[in-house]
């Protein structure tokens, strides 16, 4: 009941957001309206009994990435730049006005048309499972799978971010003016 | 109500809307919030496969793996960003064109 | 399974009775239940935020040899109503070239964020509204929505000052959740467990079982720990996203009325969890000296116990306001980087190592000799 | 008694801890953090000494034993098993080495503090020091030879840095090259036989390698068309022979004094040389089965006796003492040779004590006189009294004089290898090992007793060089330059190390008896401690071996199994000697090594103190020569190997490239490409450019037409692509 009732809050807010992503102009909102929408997914998670991943989404989108991203956005400044360059079929050469918007969706209708096919497919031919609502906890595995069978993965994603901490100072940090 | 098809539709409609807004938006900013969007899409399909279809927690250690890779995508893409607008003074995708010709 | 408020009233008898009244429906009863012990709990926090203006001033006075609010109530004990009748009742003024959707969502997100760290406080054993097993990281990981409403706050009144501090603020936060994060690593990895009821239950309530002396880099991990908190809520000497000498007040100077309440009312309500945290992780936290009993009346003890230690920390967090002068932004940062983050990381490993080289015991076991 | 993780691991890890603080905050510590490495020092020594206590007097046992392991770690995925273990394996032999190293180490750092006092390398030296012994002592508690072979290689660069710490010196620079280079040559062959070890046994646990040995793994394996025994035991001895510095990789050592006296001490006396004779030991039974015992023998009989020849024409005091480690070295090594185990362990104990004492001495002197080439010495009886106690009861020990130390170890060396060579029925050729053998005793003792004579006795000579009279009574010495010899005070830091370690040159501690049960009865029983407590390793007892995991807390495990009589398994053969003739072999050798003591002694007696005979040097010009070069080893590496050998391949190399290459492939090729380019050329202008070049620039102008659309540069355009490519692989799919 309450579990259905998170399952279907976290849904509608997961993608109204992500629709409000897709809708809105202003840039700043559009990064407020993924953060609702990684909400929503945390939510999702906490209803498939991932406390722990649905713990983590919350802890480095909202924490992190989406701070990130505002920063990005205040040091970039909403500036309406339009290009009004074209290509040879006529089309837009920037996506950006009405004519890119119903480009996005046609392909996004296409897109969503086969994986349906795909969807309805699959959840036939995958083999059922009984589903219990007993959630037990998830850190003691995650922690054990981590250091065990995926401990390389879990090296080697140490390695990136250090790359991608180390890359992302060099490549932002403002050039010397000669 | 809560199935493994559900979640799935769910996470198609996050992946098409990450798509859109990849194709349809012209702002850097917005195009990497359209990859956010698609990557926790897959992250919640890993999820959900955990859950519904196998035994262990592989699922789980994968969409961590993925909410680790597109945390340092956002901080390498960012930084891109404001390179980029460094040089141009814009953000515009189109003027990205320097390797063109 | 996580054990809740709920759950732990219903292995007494009234629940019996409450669950008939309720016609044996244990959902309604337990939603009731929840939204009842919510609305306790976050109106206690919300006295104890208001109590925390009224006390800061106080304080602050005493420490500079003033008398401080006097004419409300007795000692002026009612002034945080006259407070808040003002707040509310002044008119909510929006800048007209305020981005306003964003306006109104910040104060909320800073509000969010700190309510929804009480729901995993652990006032007693029992007054837990949800002992989650990730108990400590959900709630580093939902007051990060603070971080998100000081900086939303600071943009969309598009205004200078508001901006800076916004700025700073986030910067500020998001750097300090390092240390803070990586310190209470170290306790999780003492208790091994995540869930304030595993810290809380591994720790003893007289001072030698508590976690803060377990070990020496425990307890340097509760000075790293103070010192990030702070900076977190952004209290001072580390309070440079609302410098009034610098920022006019920082990134909530263009809000009015409730707004601006709900700004000051989240940060004095964070303070106190803040505390809290720092007192059931490192402190003791609940833990009755000397008593095991698990009895109805003991939760009330338990609370008290939990109450004293925190509201000592609230103490010592106003009294540094009133001692330190503010850093600057440079300092406030080489702070952070330079000397909290690697004594934290330290601290960490140095943590791991002790578990692993004496198996777990503290210093307290290995001198007394373990039982 | 419990042994935990928490009461190994101090032994090895409070050094390290030592050398993370000193060589981080080492300069804002009070003096540079020098306590702390000696404090760090001295608990080690507090646990090595409750390791040792406790097998003595606490329950003593010859079969005392702990073994923990925990995994390192563990790549078990399906097929391959990749897991490393590591751990602590103490037997009485550890419980005795950790007890000596970190004791003379403490000692060491002590007399550090001191030496190093106001000197400009003062910190970093005290940043290598703890390092290098936590080093040796985790090198001696390992259990497997991987991480010993992971110590052995960080002794060798710390000893490399503390050869090498006065940097702005040309020759220390050289001189810890030298001694890395040579010590590296070993090292390649210790980690040959370890990874063949590893590829045979899938494991490289002593207790494993012990329990294969005792099943018979090794037994009809080959490798190279040599036993795969044969291999491995080379293999490692050969890691041996260059860290324990034998013949011919000997040349590093003498030059490693090039670092502080002290730091030498520690690299002759209780780290680093002693390593490979410690690797020797443990892996005595593989030595035996590879059956190479007598080229240990031999090789050990060599640098002990080509050693103290060269000893005897050295006038650098650092010199002598580092060729009389060399030599006592070549004892230790031989000794394993000649099967005598727990003499050639015995002596390795008794030599660490008194050479380390030697070298504090040594450097007690250079640090009061600023000198250290003995004929500029002399005299020095009557300022360094201390000095002089300590080193003439360390000299004693070493010549091999009755009651000291050295008699003890090396009298019972000798006596195995007389019988080796002459009476267990060998190659006769191999009574070569004991004769060199005798004859290095005999020079041994000559050639420590001139230095001694040189040093402390006689005129001092000390101001001689700066032309300031005669001897000490000239009261102008200290005016012009400082080389005034103050009187030696007692002094903690200075004295207190070298009396200390001089008590330990009695030979009563190591050939002390017991009966029963126990070390307090000491006196007055049949046999010696050190016999019944070292013994080679009996491999049959591992077979069945359970490992314990580390981080369990267990009571001390013993082993009591009945010593299996194991000589005549699976070829495995450990010694087994004819009790008799061992006895009188024993009897003969100690007449025999007394008498060539007394008679070294004698001859340097009567050469530098009483002059009647005059030194040989000027007779035997050639042999002077010959030794003074050190037998021409390091001319013979650097001229012929290097500069003959390598240069002249060089220049080979060179005539073949200028003469033939260049001559005529080079200018051949040159001739027929002139003559083909010019059909080439013909070729191009015709069919390639007209029909090739510009036919293709038409169709891809063609093409272009149609893919320019698609090639927009437009990334999403691209996206957009991509999607449908997806979608429409999605539709095949047609589930």
């Amino acid at each position: 009941m309450f579990l259905q009732f998170l399952f279907i809050s976290s849904a509608v807010l997961t993608v109204s957001c992500a629709l409000g992503v897709l809708m809105v102009k202003n840039i700043m909102h559009s990064c407020v309206f993924l953060l609702g929408s990684l909400m929503g997914i945390a939510g999702l998670y906490a209803t498939l009994g991932a406390d722990f991943v649905a713990i983590t989404q919350i802890m480095v989108y909202v924490g992190g990435v989406v701070i990130l991203m505002l920063f990005a956005v205040m040091l970039t400044g909403g500036n309406d730049f339009v290009s009004r360059a074209q290509n040879l079929l006529g089309l837009p050469a920037s996506m950006g006005n009405k004519w890119t918007y119903a480009i996005g969706l046609l392909v996004g209708v296409v897109f969503l048309l086969t994986n349906i096919q795909l969807i309805r497919g699959l959840t036939k031919a995958l083999p059922v499972k009984t589903i219990t609502n007993e959630f037990p906890s998830t850190v003691t595995q995650i922690g054990h799978l981590l250091v065990k069978d995926h401990v390389l993965a879990f090296e080697m994603s140490s390695v990136l971010l250090l790359g991608a901490l180390v890359g992302a100072a060099i490549i932002a940090r403002p050039r010397k003016q000669n | 109500m809560m199935s493994l098809a559900s979640y799935l539709i769910i996470s198609l409609i996050l992946f098409v809307v990450g798509i859109v807004v990849m194709i349809a938006r012209k702002n850097i900013v917005a195009i990497l919030l359209g990859i956010e969007l698609i990557l926790n899409a897959a992250a919640l399909n890993f999820v959900a496969y955990s859950r519904y279809v196998t035994n262990n927690l592989d699922g789980h250690i994968f969409s961590l793996f993925i909410i680790v890779i597109a945390a340092a995508e956002a901080a390498v893409g960012l930084a891109i960003v404001i390179r980029f607008f460094q040089i141009k003074e814009t953000i515009h995708i189109d003027e990205a064109t320097q390797l063109r010709n | 399974m996580n054990q809740t408020v709920v759950s732990y009233l219903s292995q007494y008898e009234f629940y019996d009775f409450l669950l008939a009244l309720f016609r044996n429906n244990q959902g309604v009863l337990a939603f009731t239940l929840y939204l009842l012990l919510a609305l306790i709990i976050v109106g206690m926090c919300a006295t104890i935020g208001g109590l925390g203006t009224y006390a800061e001033r106080k304080i602050s006075a005493d420490l500079q040899a003033r008398i401080g609010p006097n004419r409300v109530g007795p000692y002026g004990l009612l002034q945080m109503l006259a407070d808040g009748v003002k707040m509310m009742t002044k008119e909510d003024i929006m800048p007209f070239t305020a981005d306003k959707k964003l306006f109104y969502l910040a104060p909320l997100l800073c509000l969010t964020g700190v309510f929804a760290t009480l729901a995993v406080l652990p006032f007693s054993s029992g007054f837990i509204m949800a002992d989650l097993n990730v108990g400590i990281f959900y709630l580093v990981a939902i007051s990060s929505l603070v971080g998100l409403g000081v900086f939303l706050g600071g943009y969309a009144s598009n205004s200078k000052w508001s901006m800076l501090g916004g700025m700073r603020g986030a910067s500020q936060i998001i750097s300090y959740e390092i240390p803070v994060t990586i310190s209470i690593l170290a306790i999780v990895l003492l208790a091994g467990g995540m869930g304030f009821g595993t810290i809380v239950g591994r720790q003893g309530g007289l001072p030698h079982e508590w976690f803060m002396f377990h070990n020496p880099f425990a307890f340097i991990a509760f000075f790293v720990y103070s010192v990030g908190a702070l900076a977190e809520t952004n209290r001072a000497p580390f309070d440079l996203p609302e410098a009034e000498s610098e920022l006019v007040s920082g990134y909530h100077t263009e809000y009015t009325g409730m707004r601006f309440g709900f700004f000051a009312l989240a940060e004095y309500i964070e303070v106190f969890v803040v505390c809290g945290v720092a007192a059931s992780l490192f402190l003791g936290g609940y833990n009755v000296p000397g008593i095991k009993l698990d009895i109805l009346p003991m939760q009330a003890a338990q609370f008290v116990i939990f109450m004293t230690k925190t509201l000592v920390l609230y103490y010592v967090v106003i009294w540094i306001r009133w001692t330190l002068p503010r850093l600057r932004v440079d300092q406030l940062m080489s702070v952070c980087w330079k000397y909290l983050t690697p004594i934290a990381i330290f601290n960490l490993m140095g943590c791991a190592i002790w578990m692993v080289v004496f198996n777990g015991k503290s210093i307290a076991e290995l001198v007394l000799g373990s039982h | 008694m419990e042994y935990t993780v928490g009461s190994i691991a101090p032994i090895f890890l409070s050094p390290v801890i030592a050398f993370v603080i000193n060589a981080f905050l080492g300069r804002k510590l009070p003096r540079q953090g020098d306590w702390l490495a000696t404090l760090s020092i001295f608990i080690s020594f507090i646990y090595s000494a409750r390791i040792f206590g406790d097998f003595v007097f606490g329950n003593f046992a010859t079969d005392f034993f702990i073994h923990k392991t925990f995994t390192w770690f563990d790549l078990n995925h399906a097929a391959t098993i990749f897991k490393v273990d590591m751990g602590v394996y103490i037997d009485n032999m550890t419980a005795i080495m950790l007890l000596m190293v970190s004791g003379v180490a403490f000692l060491i750092h002590l007399f550090s503090t001191w030496y190093m006092d106001h000197d400009e390398k003062h910190g970093r030296f005290f940043v290598f020091l703890p390092l290098f012994t936590s080093a040796m002592l985790g090198l001696v508690l390992s259990d497997n030879l991987f991480s010993l072979f992971i110590f052995w290689e960080i002794m060798g660069f710390c000893s490399y840095s503390l050869i090498g710490i006065y940097n702005q010196k040309e020759k220390a620079g050289d001189a810890s090259l030298k001694a890395f280079m040579t010590t590296r040559v070993g090292d390649v062959f210790l980690l040959l036989g370890i990874v063949a070890l590893w590829m045979f046994l899938g494991s490289v646990n002593y207790v494993d390698i012990y329990a294969a040995i005792a099943e018979g793994k090794f037994a009809g394996q080959t490798v190279l068309g040599i036993s795969f025994a044969t291999f491995t035991a080379l293999c490692i001895f050969l890691g041996a022979m260059g860290k324990s510095a034998q013949f011919p990789l000997h040349v590093w050592l003498p030059d490693a004094m090039m670092g502080p006296t002290p730091g030498s001490a520690l690299i002759h006396a209780a780290t680093m040389v002693t390593a490979g004779v410690w690797v020797s030991l443990r892996m005595y039974p593989l030595m035996v089965l590879g059956d190479i015992t007598w080229f240990i023998a031999v090789v050990g009989a060599i640098t002990a006796f080509g050693a103290a020849t060269v000893a005897t024409v050295q006038t650098d005091i650092k010199a002598v003492l580092a060729y009389s480690t060399l030599s006592q070295l070549g004892y230790m090594i031989m000794g394993v040779g000649v099967g005598s185990y727990n003499a050639a362990f015995m002596h390795l104990i008794t030599h660490a004590c008194f050479k380390a004492c030697l070298f504090l001495s040594a450097g007690s002197i250079i640090h009061s006189v600023h000198e250290q080439e003995m004929p500029k010495l002399g005299g020095l009886r009557k300022y360094l009294p201390y000095t002089h106690f300590a080193m003439m009861a360390c000299t004693l020990a070493i010549a091999g004089i009755p009651f000291f130390s050295g008699f003890v170890s090396k009298d019972r060396i000798l006596g195995d290898a007389l019988y080796y060579g002459f009476m267990s029925g060998q190659n006769p050729l191999l009574a070569i090992v004991p004769i060199l053998g005798f004859a290095a005793a005999g020079l041994t003792a000559f050639y420590m007793f001139r230095m001694m004579f040189l040093t402390f006795y006689g005129e001092n000579r000390t101001h001689d060089n700066h032309g300031h009279g005669h001897g000490h009574k000239d009261a102008h010495g200290h005016e012009a330059h400082g080389h005034e010899i103050h009187h030696e005070h007692l002094d903690v830091r200075q004295n207190v190390p070298l009396l200390i370690l001089a008590v330990f040159t009695l030979g009563f501690w190591f050939c002390g008896t017991l009966t029963g049960q126990s070390f307090g009865k000491v006196f007055g029983a049949k046999t010696e401690w050190f016999k019944v407590l070292v013994e080679a390793p009996v491999v049959e007892k591992f077979v069945d071996h359970k490992r314990e995991d580390f981080s369990r807390v267990d009571t001390r495990e013993k082993t009591h199994l009945e010593h299996a009589h194991y000589h005549h398994q699976t070829g495995y053969a450990g010694p087994n000697p004819d009790e008799h003739k061992l006895h009188s072999a024993h009897t003969i050798g100690a007449i025999a090594s007394i008498f060539i003591a007394f008679a070294g002694v004698f001859l340097a007696f009567l050469m530098y103190i009483k002059g009647s005979v005059k030194p040989w040097a000027s007779k035997f010009p050639g042999i002077t020569k010959t030794l003074e070069n050190k037998y021409g080893f390091d001319e013979f590496y650097i001229d012929i190997l290097i500069k003959k050998g390598l240069l002249g391949l060089n220049r080979g190399l060179a005539w073949i490239d200028m003469g033939i290459y260049d001559r005529y492939v080079v200018d051949g090729m040159a001739f027929v490409n002139r003559v083909l380019y010019k059909s080439a050329k013909w070729f191009d202008n015709v069919v390639v450019d007209a029909i090739g070049v510009d036919g293709t620039g038409v169709a891809v102008n063609l093409f272009n037409l149609v893919l320019r659309i698609v090639q927009s540069g437009k990334i999403q355009f691209y996206f957009i692509m991509l999607i449908m490519v997806l979608a429409s692989y999605v539709w095949t799919l047609n589930i």
